[in-house]
């Protein structure tokens, strides 16, 4: 019995030094199902990972998890010391800012719902910018006339902003319990949060010639 | 360092309450924009606002741009005209029967739009101090990538690998295939030869037992035999010897002729 | 005293994070002179390296150094999770069918004998990639000026081509009676019976070093 554990522990730790260099070699971070084909199905690839992330806790480098992903990256609170003095961050137009954090705090959402926010029109090179960053995707298409695409965050919005999901979004508790993510008066209404599930009941699946570019008549 | 990305949320830098006849329209990102920072000047919570005096302001704002005949875009006027029929909503009582929309409601409306801009700017402004990535927090600085070495597994059936030797070696053999260098006598050769082995003889004389010399390797005689055969012939038409054959597959005779038989 | 012991401590600890997060996030190997500016002057920076180096001894990844430079590289023994490799089935060259065959009916065979029979040089790169198929291997080298090399053919090479023996070969009759060679040819044309002993009279063993290459001088 007890040489079963021992073995069991055994194979955790080559496990677990497998997720670590596996992990360690990418700077994208991974999903569970591809960190899964290196130890193996039969890993409880969750209880290892969360192990891992304990066992780096404190350290200079941390396990973080982004959506579903996971990935290595240095301590949140060495960021002073090793900031690169070359690096060189043009900063986003308000525009770009305001549109970002209204798709991110109100996915999914047209473009009319940026409009509605925002109070005027978004132009097509701010969504285009977003999506360039790889901030922002096309999810879909919303069941309305017209049948406008929505856009949502990525995991790569969750990767740069430093999130491990959309619920880690700075203020969300708040903006929700003022009505304040709500596209209609009156405040006591049902509030829908964020949402980067696969598709929404209004939401139709993007036509196939979707991804080279965005709608133009929205 | 991040000084510079919260100001953004900042400008135009407010001007002093005076001032404000000289804001450029330009500056704003659309009404809702311009009517936030108004109401920011009344330095109170939005919660608290008096949208009655927001809009008279917004209205004020607008006259005196449009009286220095700065053109205003369509949506600030649009705003306008709402800002206008809010105000009359709001100063003269409800009729009973009215079934619009009434003043406070639309006021409510608008404090709501108001309030949820500004909650999307200090939103954006926090996401933007969040610890970024490249900016405050790293990936790996030399990742590992993964390699895949591609390995051919090479395909060839039994057919193929014998078709491909026979091709070869019956290539092979026509390249090696020398035909056999015979000796061929010329007509000129032949001709030569029998001139001078026939010399001045005026005898009838068998013409292989000239040959004979030449006629014992088998490979030449074929060769020597039509080469001299053909010469010949030239030879008589030319008047210098004479042939003769007594029967059909006979020896041939030649003797040299006799030009002037005087 | 005990105070002090335990502040030390809690600096080195300090120190380790910032060079473990450095290490991790830089683009090249550091070197001790550059990895100070990041812990000050004052640091034990070589014990702090080997501490690091300790603690990392043994997991997917490893502290290393190389040269007076320092980096994190995934473990040796892990090194093949970061290779993959792809199998695609391919056809055979023509040139590498031809010198094949020759090598099989002909066999021992150098590249001379190849040549001879083919009518042109073969490449290295046509025998390199019979051996790397396993279909051929080295068997000696001939008793001749030059000592070429002599190829033979592998057990992998009946198995593939489902060879009992060499001997399963067809031979000259055979192969006329398949339509393969014509029947108008010289009556002197032999094919010759392939050898598959272990070596031949003119042939001697092949050179200890043999194993690494082929000889370039024949």
């Amino acid at each position: 019995m007890n040489e079963l554990a021992a073995d069991s522990l055994q194979l955790d730790e080559r496990h677990l030094r497998v997720l670590e260099a596996v992990l360690f070699a990418s700077t994208e971070p991974l999903d569970v199902h591809s960190l899964l084909t290196y130890v193996g199905e039969g890993a409880d690839i969750a209880s290892l990972l969360v192990t891992l992330q304990q066992r780096y806790a404190g350290r200079g480098v941390n396990l973080v998890q982004r959506g579903d992903k996971w990935a290595f990256r240095t301590a949140e609170d060495l960021g002073f010391l090793l900031r690169r003095e070359d690096e060189e961050t043009r900063p986003l137009s308000r525009a770009a800012l305001e549109t970002l954090s209204i798709i991110a705090y109100h996915q999914p959402a047209t473009r009319a719902d940026i409009e509605a926010v925002r109070g005027v029109a978004t132009g097509g090179g701010t969504i285009d910018l977003l999506m360039e960053a790889g901030w922002i995707r096309m999810r879909g298409r919303r069941r309305t006339p017209g049948r406008p695409v929505t856009y949502g965050t990525t995991d790569a919005f969750l990767d740069h902003f430093g999130l491990e999901s959309l619920g880690d979004l700075p203020g969300l508790e708040e903006l929700k319990g003022a009505g304040l993510l709500s596209n209609r008066l009156p405040p006591s209404m049902q509030i829908p949060l964020p949402f980067d599930g696969a598709l929404r009941d209004d939401e139709d699946p993007l036509d196939p010639d979707d991804q080279d570019g965005e709608d133009e008549s929205a | 360092m991040n000084s510079a990305q919260t100001n953004w949320f900042d400008t135009p830098a407010p001007p002093a309450d005076d001032d404000i006849l000289f804001v450029d329209v330009g500056g704003y990102e659309g009404p809702l924009d311009l009517l936030l920072d108004l109401a920011r000047r009344q330095k109170v919570d939005l919660a608290a606002i008096s949208i009655l005096a927001l809009a008279e302001q917004y209205l004020l704002f607008i006259d005196k741009v449009r009286e220095k005949r700065i053109e205003v875009a369509a949506d600030y006027l649009v705003m306008a005209a709402w800002l206008a029929y809010l105000k009359s909503r709001l100063m003269v009582p409800q009729a009973a029967s009215d079934d619009e929309p009434s003043g406070e409601m639309l006021a409510a409306m608008l404090q709501f739009r108001l309030k949820r801009l500004e909650a999307m700017r200090t939103v954006a402004s926090q996401l933007m101090n969040r610890p970024r990535l490249g900016l405050q927090v790293y990936a790996r600085g030399m990742p590992e990538p993964i390699q895949i070495d591609r390995k051919s597994l090479w395909e060839a059936s039994l057919y193929e690998l014998l078709k491909a030797y026979s091709v070869q070696r019956e290539k092979g053999v026509v390249t090696d295939y020398a035909p056999i260098q015979r000796t061929v006598w010329s007509l000129q050769d032949a001709r030569d030869i029998l001139q001078r082995l026939i010399g001045d003889s005026f005898d009838w004389v068998p013409m292989d037992s000239y040959l004979i010399d030449y006629l014992a390797s088998p490979t030449e005689r074929a060769t020597i035999r039509a080469s001299t055969f053909a010469s010949s012939l030239e030879l008589v038409r030319q008047g210098q010897i004479d042939i003769r054959q007594s029967e059909t597959f006979g020896p041939l005779f030649v003797r040299r002729h006799r030009s002037n038989p005087s």
